[in-house]
């Protein structure tokens, strides 16, 4: 998960250009003098503008404008949620309050006041010292931030050491204080571990601990839980609130999950496209939300999809599979049995390890079972990929997570969607350029796309060629290995209705793979929760989702945040499971 | 550590394989030399008789197969040996020649492997700016150059016109340490000018390509002076793209350095090579190409456990 | 985030090229030179290429405009077909030794098993052998003409190619869309031209360019060995062979050919990495 | 000639040729001439002491010190300051006894007995005596011997010893030339033990074997009881291989040797700027030869080969190739140097004329022959065969050159090719030379010439003791040589050193390259 979602990041900061659909900047609703000048006032960002150089492949340099007039004021304390889909400039802006630029990013215009002095204006000099002493900067991907060379406690204290705040016993005696506060185990001796020692949630703790140690005065909280487990996420969420409202640091709190920040965040800002939409207190952008947009945010999950009955025969039969890596030695799988009948929905639910890509492995023959068998319209598959048929490989699907990588970025659409139309079906030329474009169309995108790369698409539009890809197969059965895991809420909802009205005109069964529950709600009808190698609750999706749940489902259903300020202290209190990922 | 530990053993296997691959491919390769030992001994004065004489004597009548196997069962028990040419003891005759090769190298890596790992650590300090460019611009040159032309200049600088370094590696098992540094100055500078440049842009990419990394991000964010971002954060994750280039460099000095012993006239292994295959003398060629492949396996090992140690996941596994 | 989309990307080669850094351009206008050069050699030299014009070491005038070499011939006729000659073998030898690497490379990354096994273990040895000693005793067996010239020189640049090809295309081998194309049902074939070679071009490319220099480079240390491309043929590596000893008295003669081989390696080097810089678009930092 | 050199090197050249040129005319007048010249002055008055180095190119890790395999001039000098042979060839070309006080033959010229010198002593102490010259030649005789003088030794019927100081050999055949073959320098004398040649070294020569690093270097201490007054002069003597002719060059020029082999005829006239260095080039047997074999098509005719050897451009060969370092060849092998030198014969130069003439006479007008070359036979050997080309286009013969690869061009090329390059080091007499190349039943007869004439005289010269009788043969011979044989030997090659003036020497012998192999037991130095 940590991989693909880093992954994400990246890409999306390659592709973020693309996405022009300029709306008006919704403007504050409430007078400047409310949030200037006030004594309290810590950090106070005035009209930042914000470029940057980008290199689209194959194009001349451009200067791209990321952030546009943005203004906030944060005070002593406070947290501060920046909320948006990707290309907000959410993250710009937090690393323009430590005075950074990430690549080519350039702050263009405006002012940062920091304690009383624009930033901007201290020179290279200045701002390397108020860099991890007065703000301090926590990354998503812990697993990526620390330096796998290290030890933790040597990158913990490294800033305090640095700006001569403390002597090395100090701070390290301040670190394992602080390890202390934020639940970790062992504090004493965690900081000798090596980064890939520890785990992606607890990493994620050490580093608030990195941020806190050299007690600055704002934190910047870039996206902290997005790369963790569902399960994972709610106690490290927790351990961060607590943390914050401890030590009584201000921090920005960077997110593109609403429910999240709303268990953080004191106020709301609202971006879109570098520009700000809406700005208010947490309570306010939850349940009375003035934009559009942010109500869209707020209601983002909610899809219309009325659960089908089963039907006799099922399209898909996995019996009794066990599978797994070097010879049967890492078992990854166990006696998975699941059915998936025709034109249905089955989404197997689980959290990383859980073995559900593992599973579409198996299905596909990419990893022969040590046992059990797969059958397919009623027939046996083989094994292996090598020995099946074309015809099973056309009737069998597969659609990635990662659009981008799915792709190969050297040819264009219509090669992409019009290869397998030539494969399977011997179907060439103008016939072929005719069915590329009747299949476009399908995903709601014009024939003027055959002709583009990859890169030249966004996220969704990527999603969606691959689905035309599957599609041009003509298959029964689809598997979506997490299709929607990359992509922002929104485009997420579309690729969702696309593939239901897709269910609904081809008759294609999906076997629908993903960790998000809420995703699981709107389309499944029926259900496979899955936990290390096995399938801990499996039926209709009404059947599973319904009480008594046993402690995983559970577990993993309670994990899931709620748009609802509190909801984090009513689902701490109320779990039964530790997860598995601390 | 028993990851660790299979890691290397089956790098040591396979390099024992490589070996004996070598030492077919060697032996069959000088079989295939027109002429032989005899014919290239007696040159112009080769009558059949004295050929065949010859031949025989030096044992070259017995069957191919038989011969390799022979000469494979002495190299296992350690003895390499006699020189068909003129029956000497391998083991005595590459001896002074392998220390001088390995003299020679470690000294113009001790020049060159500080030098290059700092060069590229500036270069990328400073990357993009006239600092960089002009690294840049000379490591090409440098590497541009046929080695012998470098050395010749060396020479035209330092010995013919400065006068202060002699023009020939003239050393014996007698020379003294200071003597023999001074003899072999001039080579072990060209050399370390030929490998140099190379090293020294691995270094600055491997270290320019980890600048892309969000530790490096935190490292800056924490107000690292870039300097310490660099040496800190970045230098210890390159160390294995850095350490395999070196120690393929270490190898070339090792292996790859025929023309500057000529040029400076120095007793290496290079040319008694060269002068075997040459002189048709099998068991020679057989001991120097083992020698050879032998280095660059040990060589690419160290690399490995280098890459290794650098690695903490392999060093401290969860 | 207002950008209006410029033209097709790998179409907009020109104007890119217009944008190019100087040095760049500097590069690219060098190549081009070298390779007018190369190719118009018999109709810009003023004699031919074996032709004895004068005495041997003529000054520089207008009549032998750099001076002849040892034997008389003209020096600047030497130089541009010395263009020709190692231009034309370098390129020969670095395209074979490309299609030779190359193709294993793919091969090993494709197939994987045993075949990566076997081809990998094969380029350990052939490594693990000096390259100039594998090329003193394959030239020795099969005679230093220019085909076996090309041909060993080739076998033993492939080596290198083999392994960054393997690097790169396994790189490519496990990605999604390779798997996309294995699950469709594609052969190798078209796994290995349509899917991974499109992806590793421009990383082949580069390469391209070094092993070009490094070829030269090669060639020369075996002229200088006596054993590369055989008088009275014009090749740089021996011209600077033939009148190292001048260096000696101060003649810069011996400086000209070098320095063609210096300049030709700098400019590629200098394109390479450009190219590198625009192919993989991303800025450095 | 000169290019870009500064005008103070103009000037230093220039004055340097005008000191020569003072030294040659004003000896006798200008007396102050001698304090310019020091090392003229001082050539009469040898010194002993000092160190003296030599960088030659050759030597390899494959040589030995058993005299059998003696193949280059690293061995060669250095075998001769090691040993002692029975014969020795003077400065000025007459050969002398050295371990052999004297000799004679019987009248039919089979039967030789050499008197050996009393009080010589080898390294290890022992006296010498008859069995051990039994001994040395013998270690070359016999079925097993895979010595490179094999061939020289087969004449020899039969050795024995005639007391202590008495060696009595018969020959298979008759050979008035006979004591010149004991000069050959894979024939020293070495101490016999247990009836053997001793191979380790010790010989009775001037210098003691203090170290040898084959192919690298090996160095020599004065023998304190050297028989011979007047020579061996250096305290220690060393050799080193310095294949590389620039660093040869180089090595002279910063002072790490006193001198050096096989210049570079290229620079040389650059090199001769060098105040501090002498120049030393002296006209030998070394011989370039592009033979033609007269037993194939269309060299068989006599008429081709003449038109071949006419079209070739003689001098514009010695100018390019040698730098003029060297003597036309006149298409025989024999030598200038050579007591039997044919005086007479005029000198044949390029007549394309008489080419065509003989072209026609064959009755081809358009000939095409591949000539068959490569740099192993002599340095410039493909670039000779370029010149040639060129010449030889012009009389309507096309030349197709085939470059030969270096590596085994003697066993796959020379003597098997229909027309090729070839290089001789030559031979000290007429009949070795005649006999080893041109007989008729020779294994090196290059040309696979068969002139029954030639065969005839070569036989009755062998065995003729009166000296003017056999000038009157070798001429016709070598009259034969250029009009018949299938040679083409356009130029001799000097021997061409460089020492540095500190290096004293008198007149340098010809025979072989470095005084006749023998720079460390006749030269010194100066300056100690």
């Amino acid at each position: 998960m940590n991989n693909q979602i880093v992954r994400k990041q990246q890409l999306s900061r390659k592709v973020v250009y693309l996405n022009v659909q300029g709306e008006a900047p919704v403007g504050d609703t409430r007078s400047e003098d409310e949030w200037v000048g006030k004594p309290d006032t810590l950090l106070n960002i005035r009209n930042l503008r914000i470029e940057a150089a980008v290199h689209p492949p194959g194009e001349s340099p451009m200067n791209a404008i990321l952030v546009h007039d943005v203004s906030l004021t944060l005070k002593r304390g406070r947290v501060l949620g920046l909320i948006g889909e990707s290309g907000a400039g959410k993250s710009t802006i937090g690393l323009a309050s430590m005075g950074y630029g990430r690549g080519g990013v350039k702050i263009t215009g405006g002012e940062v006041i920091l304690k009383g002095r624009d930033i901007l204006k201290v020179g290279a000099d200045g701002m390397r010292k108020l860099r991890g002493r007065e703000v301090c900067y926590v990354a998503q991907s812990a697993a990526a931030a620390f330096n796998p060379a290290h030890r933790l406690m040597d990158q913990v204290v490294e800033a305090a050491l640095l700006h001569g705040m403390a002597t090395r016993t100090e701070a390290e005696k301040r670190a394992i204080a602080l390890f202390k506060k934020l639940g970790l185990p062992d504090p004493e001796n965690i900081g000798k571990r090596f980064p890939h020692q520890v785990s992606g949630g607890q990493l994620q703790r050490v580093m608030t601990a990195m941020a806190l140690c050299s007690e600055p005065d704002l934190i910047v909280f870039d996206e902290p839980t997005t790369a963790l487990d569902v399960t994972t996420q709610i106690d490290v969420l927790a351990a961060i609130r607590d943390a914050i409202r401890d030590t009584g640091v201000a921090a920005l709190y960077i997110t593109h999950d609403l429910a999240v920040v709303a268990q953080v965040a004191d106020e709301i800002m609202v971006l879109r496209n570098g520009k700000l939409v809406e700005r208010g207190m947490t309570q306010q952008i939850i349940n009375q939300p003035h934009e559009q947009y942010t109500r869209a945010l707020v209601s983002v999950h909610h899809i219309d999809h009325v659960q089908k009955d089963c039907g006799t025969e099922p399209v898909l039969s996995v019996k009794g599979v066990t599978a797994g890596y070097g010879d049967g030695a890492i078992k990854v799988l166990r006696d998975v049995s699941l059915d998936l009948y025709p034109g249905q929905t089955l989404a197997v639910v689980g959290e990383s390890g859980s073995g559900k890509s593992t599973l579409a492995r198996v299905i596909t023959g990419l990893l022969p079972p040590l046992a059990g068998s797969i059958q397919f319209d009623g027939r046996d598959l083989s094994r292996r990929l090598a020995e099946r048929s074309r015809e099973d490989l056309r009737q069998l699907q597969m659609i990635y997570q990662t659009a981008d990588v799915a792709m190969n970025p050297r040819q264009t659409v219509a090669t992409i969607i019009g290869r397998p139309l030539e494969f399977y079906f011997g179907i060439r030329g103008a016939e072929r350029n005719h069915r590329v474009a009747e299949l476009l169309d399908k995903i709601e995108m014009g024939k003027s796309f055959a002709e583009r790369y990859p890169a030249e698409l966004s996220g969704g539009q990527k999603q969606r060629v691959c689905i035309a890809r599957a599609l041009a197969a003509k298959p029964k059965l689809m598997i979506c290995d997490e299709v929607t895991s990359a992509l922002d809420p929104l485009v997420a909802n579309g690729i969702l209705k696309l593939l239901l009205q897709l269910q609904k005109e081809e008759g294609v069964s999906f076997l629908f793979i993903t960790h998000d529950l809420a995703t699981v709600k709107s389309i499944a009808d029926s259900i496979s929760v899955m936990y290390r190698g096995q399938v801990v609750r499996y039926g209709p999706k009404g059947q599973v989702l319904a009480p008594p749940f046993d402690p995983y489902t559970d577990l993993l259903l309670s994990s899931v945040p709620e748009m609802e300020v509190g909801w984090l202290d009513k689902a701490i209190r109320s779990r039964r499971m530790e997860s598995a990922g601390n | 550590m028993t990851p660790i530990s299979k890691i290397i053993s089956q790098r040591v296997a396979l390099g024992a394989l490589t070996l004996w691959i070598v030492s077919l491919i060697v032996f069959a390769g000088v079989q295939f030399l027109p002429g032989d030992v005899a014919t290239e001994l007696l040159g112009q004065s080769a009558t059949p008789e004295a050929v065949a004489a010859l031949r025989k004597s030096m044992g070259l009548d017995i069957p191919l197969y038989l011969r390799y196997f022979d000469w494979l069962g002495s190299i296992l028990r350690g003895n390499f040996g006699t020189a068909l040419a003129n029956g000497r003891d391998i083991a005595e005759l590459i001896k002074p020649r392998l220390f001088n090769t390995l003299f020679l190298a470690v000294s113009a890596a001790v020049i060159s492997v500080p030098l290059a790992l700092l060069g590229g650590i500036v270069a990328a300090l400073y990357r993009n700016t006239f600092i960089d460019r002009a690294i840049n611009v000379v490591t090409l040159a440098s590497i541009s150059v046929p080695e012998f032309f470098v050395a010749y200049i060396l020479i035209l600088v330092l010995a013919v016109h400065a006068g202060i370094l002699p023009s020939l590696s003239d050393v014996d098992s007698e020379t003294s340490v200071l003597g023999r540094l001074t003899a072999i100055a001039l080579p072990s500078l060209t050399l370390a000018v030929v490998v140099l440049a190379h090293m020294m842009r691995m270094t600055r990419t491997s270290i320019i390509n980890l600048l892309g990394n969000q530790y490096i991000e935190t490292a800056r964010l924490k107000g690292l002076p870039e300097w310490r971002v660099l040496v800190r954060h970045a230098l210890p994750n390159a160390l294995a793209p850095i350490a395999t280039v070196i120690v393929l460099n270490l190898a070339y000095l090792i292996t790859g350095v025929v023309v500057v012993e000529v040029v400076f006239v120095y007793p290496g292994l290079g040319q008694l090579i060269v002068d075997s295959v040459q002189k048709r003398d099998v068991p020679v060629v057989q001991a120097c190409s083992l020698i050879f492949a032998a280095t660059y396996v040990l060589l690419n090992l160290t690399a490995d456990i280098l890459s290794i140690i650098a690695n903490p996941r392999l060093m401290h596994p969860k | 985030m207002t950008i209006v989309h410029g033209p097709r990307m790998l179409k907009s080669g020109a104007s890119k090229l217009a944008s190019a850094p100087l040095s760049a351009k500097f590069g690219i206008s060098i190549i081009i030179i070298y390779m007018l050069a190369a190719l118009l050699a018999p109709h810009l030299a003023p004699y031919g290429e074996a032709e004895i014009v004068a005495k041997p070491f003529e000054p520089w005038s207008a009549q032998f405009w750099l001076g002849t070499d040892s034997l008389g011939r003209d020096m600047f006729t030497r130089l541009v077909f010395g263009a020709r000659n190692t231009l034309g073998i370098a390129l020969m030898t670095t395209t074979l030794a490309f299609s030779i690497g190359a193709s294993a490379g793919l091969a090993a990354a494709t197939f994987g098993g045993w075949t990566d096994q076997i081809l990998s273990r094969l380029i350990d040895v052939l490594m693990s052998i000096p390259q100039l000693i594998f090329a003193l005793l394959l030239l020795s067996i099969f005679g230093t003409s220019i085909p076996t010239l090309i041909i060993v020189i080739a076998v033993l640049n492939s080596t290198p190619v083999f392994r960054l090809t393997r690097a790169v295309a396994i790189d490519a081998a496990v990605s999604d869309y390779v798997e996309a194309a294995r699950l469709r049902g594609e052969g190798p074939i078209w796994i290995m031209t349509r899917e991974i070679l499109p992806n590793i071009t421009a990383t082949l490319v580069a390469e391209f360019g070094l092993r070009f220099c490094f070829v030269f480079l090669l060639i020369s240390g075996l002229s200088f060995l006596g054993l590369g491309i055989q008088p009275p043929t014009a090749d740089w590596g021996s011209m600077v062979r033939d009148s190292a000893t001048l260096i000696t008295y101060g003649d810069i003669t011996p400086l000209l050919p070098a320095g063609a081989i210096a300049l030709l390696s700098v400019a590629i080097n200098l394109v390479v990495d450009w190219f590198l810089h625009w192919a993989s678009g991303l800025k450095e930092d | 000639m000169v290019k870009g050199y500064s005008f103070s090197s103009l000037t230093a050249l220039s004055r340097r040729r005008f000191l020569q040129s003072a030294a040659g005319a004003g000896a006798l007048a200008v007396g102050s001439a001698a304090g310019l010249l020091p090392s003229l002055a001082e050539t009469a008055t040898p010194k002993k002491g000092g160190h003296f180095k030599i960088g030659v190119g050759s030597g390899s890790a494959s040589d030995s010190l058993n005299p059998a395999t003696y193949t280059d001039s690293f061995m060669m000098i250095f075998g001769h300051a090691l040993h002692g042979y029975l014969v020795e060839m003077d400065r000025d070309g007459n050969l002398v006894g050295e371990l052999a006080e004297s000799w004679e033959s019987s009248k039919d010229a089979k039967t030789w007995t050499f008197k050996l010198r009393e009080g010589v002593e080898f390294h290890n102490g022992k006296k010498l005596d008859a069995d051990d010259v039994v001994a040395s030649l013998n270690h070359h005789r016999g079925e097993q011997s895979g010595s490179g003088a094999k061939d020289i030794v087969k004449g020899i019927e039969e050795i024995h010893a005639d007391g202590p100081r008495t060696v009595v050999l018969s020959l298979k055949g008759a050979n008035a030339d006979f004591p010149y073959l004991m000069e050959h320098y894979q024939l020293p004398i070495m101490p016999a033990k247990d009836g053997k040649a001793d191979i380790s070294g010790v010989g009775c020569g001037g210098y003691v074997l203090d170290k040898i690093d084959f192919g690298v270097k090996a160095t020599a201490k004065r023998f304190a009881n050297y028989w011979k007054p007047n020579a061996a002069w250096f305290d220690s003597f060393e050799v080193l291989a310095i294949h590389d002719v620039g660093a040869r060059t180089n090595a002279l020029t910063t002072g790490q040797i006193q001198a050096m082999d096989r210049c570079d005829l290229k620079t040389i006239n650059l090199l001769k700027r060098n105040k501090s260095l002498e120049i030393t080039s002296i006209s030998g047997t070394q011989q370039y030869v592009m033979p033609m074999r007269c037993d194939v098509s269309p060299f068989d005719n006599v008429d081709v080969r003449l038109a071949v050897k006419y079209a070739l451009n003689r001098k514009q060969l010695l100018d390019t190739l040698l730098n003029g370092y060297g003597q036309l060849g006149n298409d025989h092998p024999i030598a200038s140097t050579n007591r039997f030198f044919a005086k007479g014969l005029p000198q044949r130069e390029q007549d394309l004329d008489k080419a065509r003439f003989h072209l026609k006479k064959a009755g081809v007008t358009n000939l095409k022959v591949q000539l068959s070359a490569s740099d192993a036979a002599f340095t410039g050997a493909v670039d000779a065969a370029a010149l040639y080309q060129q010449d030889a286009a012009k009389v309507g013969i096309n030349v197709d050159i085939v470059r030969e690869p270096a590596d085994g061009y003697w066993d796959s090329v020379w003597l098997k090719k229909p027309w090729y390059t070839s290089f001789t080091g030559g031979r000290p007499t007429a009949d070795w030379m005649f006999s080893v190349f041109y007989a008729a039943d020779a294994s090196w007869n290059e040309g696979h010439w068969k002139n029954p004439r030639f065969n005839e005289l070569l036989i009755a010269a062998r065995g003729e003791l009166d000296d003017s009788k056999r000038l009157e043969m070798y001429t016709e011979m070598q009259s034969l040589c250029r009009e018949d044989s299938g040679s083409v030997i356009p130029v001799f090659a000097n021997y061409v050193n460089a020492l540095s003036t500190n290096v004293g020497h008198n007149k340098i012998g010809s025979n072989w390259d470095l005084d006749s192999f023998r720079c460390a037991e006749r030269w010194w130095l100066t300056n100690v």
